[in-house]
């Protein structure tokens, strides 16, 4: 870690700045080193994203690639109507959501949470975006093709990994990101010797309301 | 929209059968769900408690009657609701009637199964909207609009070995330098010393007697061939003096001789 | 002029900055103004440039309109050579042979040694890979340039000087002569009474490229 913020900068810190300026898409620090040569790129990265902390600019990591960005507080300054990002229809945004809680995951098992068919376009509106993309094949009878997300994806919406996707550290805690088989075995084994009280819960006339 | 449930509805849904508010108003619009799930999730929060704590029962109810009023609306109600419906309407009797201890699964696990479905697709619904409401590349961070760009230059590294370079001078040496024939030093029967040794044979042969017969014994290989060359081109003079006759049956049939003219 | 630089930097100045980033196309002060509202744009470009000032990346000033670039004498870091081996072709290790058997050579005298004419792009492309250079002009009429191999050029092909190429009897010696000189003959003997035949031989040889 440099030692001295805001003095002479040094020539390698400066070298990892310009390329991955200058980059138009995220770079990794191996992808860094093969412009600016070997060195320790890490500690220039994290010496450079704490000199632009707080400013206008921030350089941030986002699955493991890095870039520069403009700060998130600023956005109603910069938004601009014209070029909205893409929409995705709910469909999409089921899809891309379940792809992301649980991948790597096949058509079959996205189409098991929404209890409908995906129609084709879905997956290809999501490839086209670059979010997701095939990553080979379950091994099981059929050999389907599973999806995951993208190094794009977690860019896009600004997390730095999988870990950072909201919620998912409590959607997992409570199991719904089980699939539903599992989560009924358990739920049954709970409820053993208890069947009364699970069927007065179930048929419990909507009194809530 | 959703005059029927003035500013209770949080949802983004449009007006829906449960909610009807006179026969011109109502509108039955199946295509507004992803399917009967979607359907049944959508109607389980307007329960507006936990799904956890939803009522299963009512649930069915509000389906059934729901896609019942769509029935009677003649209108086209895809597969898959049906089928829901009537495995909605069979769970219903089996949540309703005495429990009959040998169905398996119970409707009770029936239940259970489709609450937690419902959990599951309601839980990645609230998951995509928290997405959507990140600081979103492009919408509220902005990368450089006009990066220069990096760019890797393909350099050619011309490579050739010593070898290649010689052999190629050799190429060059051999394919430009004047062409002279050198011819080694051999051994030949020059055309007189034929035209006197076919003379002086040939005087001595009264029968058609073979070219060959006229070279020495002791001449082998190119040696030979040569002085059958050079007996050939006496021959041929000596015949034209006529002090000789040939004779050949056929093209590259053997050649004879005989003393004198024909 | 902001007082003190490297503080909590001041949002406005964050706004500039931000607000220049993004820019597709570099800004005017008024252009600035019209995304982050009224205010000391001026102070705040000098304050920003003056912070990136000797890092990676340089706010610069270019006829009223202000933009971020990486750092000019970073420039060369924009791109990365890669080395991609090619083998000279036939024609090209003739001509570099040539000239350095028989050095300084013009071209009219390397055509006269091949017998074919020299491609334009042969001599390029050894004065490319750094093996010939010319070697000024020689004293005839039409002063045409002359060629010499290079310091590279013995270096690559590990020669201590010019003197250990092996002479023309070396060459015979080792046979590097002779196969080629039965070929030739043997073509000779197929054309015979077929002289044009043997010349287009001789011309297609090397320059066909």
């Amino acid at each position: 870690m440099s030692a001295s913020a805001g003095d002479a900068p040094d020539d390698f810190e400066r070298a990892v700045e310009a390329a991955v300026f200058a980059a138009d898409a995220p770079m990794s620090p191996a992808e860094i080193a093969a412009y600016v040569g070997d060195g320790p790129v890490g500690d220039a990265l994290a010496a450079i994203a704490q000199r632009h902390a707080g400013h206008g600019i921030e350089l941030v990591e986002r699955g493991g690639r890095w870039h520069f960005q403009t700060a998130a507080d600023l956005a109603h300054l910069l938004r601009r109507e014209r070029d909205e990002p893409r929409k995705l229809t709910r469909a999409g945004l089921e899809v891309l959501a379940i792809i992301a809680y649980h991948e790597p995951v096949s058509r079959a098992e996205i189409e098991s949470i929404r209890g409908v068919q995906t129609a084709r376009g879905t997956l290809d509106v999501l490839m086209e975006a670059g979010w997701i993309r095939p990553a080979g094949r379950r091994d099981v009878p059929g050999r389907p093709i599973i999806y995951r997300t993208t190094p794009d994806f977690l860019t896009h919406f600004g997390l730095e990994s999988r870990k950072d996707l909201p919620g998912i550290d409590d959607l997992k805690a409570a199991g719904l990101l089980d699939p539903v088989d599992d989560a009924l075995e358990d739920a049954l084994e709970d409820a053993i010797g208890n069947d009364e009280l699970t069927r007065a819960e179930l048929v419990k006339d909507g009194e809530t309301e | 929209m959703a005059q029927g449930d003035p500013g209770a509805d949080s949802f983004e849904l449009p007006v829906t059968a449960a909610a009807p508010v006179g026969e011109d108003v109502f509108t039955v619009e199946l295509d507004n769900w992803e399917g009967p799930l979607d359907l049944l999730l959508t109607l389980a929060r307007r329960q507006k408690v936990d799904l956890k704590a939803i009522s299963i029962l009512d649930l069915v109810e509000q389906y059934l009657g729901f896609i019942a009023e769509a029935t009677d609306m003649k209108l086209e109600i895809a597969a898959d609701y049906l089928v829901m419906a009537a495995w909605l309407a069979y769970l219903k009797s089996g949540l309703l009637l005495p429990g009959d201890p040998d169905l398996d699964p119970s409707p009770e696990t029936l239940a259970l199964r489709l609450q937690l479905r419902l959990q599951r697709l309601h839980a990645m619904r609230e998951a995509a909207a928290r997405l959507m409401a990140r600081d979103r590349t492009g919408r509220d961070v902005f990368v450089r609009a006009a990066p220069e760009g990096l760019r890797t230059v393909k350099k050619r590294q011309w490579t050739a070995s010593l070898y290649d370079l010689l052999v190629s001078y050799g190429r060059v040496q051999a394919r430009t330098a004047p062409v002279t024939h050198m011819v080694a030093n051999r051994q030949v029967m020059t055309l007189d010393a034929a035209l006197e040794r076919v003379a002086r044979l040939v005087g001595a042969t009264i029968d058609w007697t073979r070219i060959e017969a006229f070279l020495p014994e002791s001449y082998a290989g190119s040696l030979r061939k040569s002085a059958l060359a050079s007996s050939f081109l006496a021959a041929l003079e000596l015949a034209r003096q006529g002090k000789v006759t040939l004779r050949q049956d056929g093209a590259f049939a053997p050649l004879y001789l005989k003393g004198g003219s024909a």
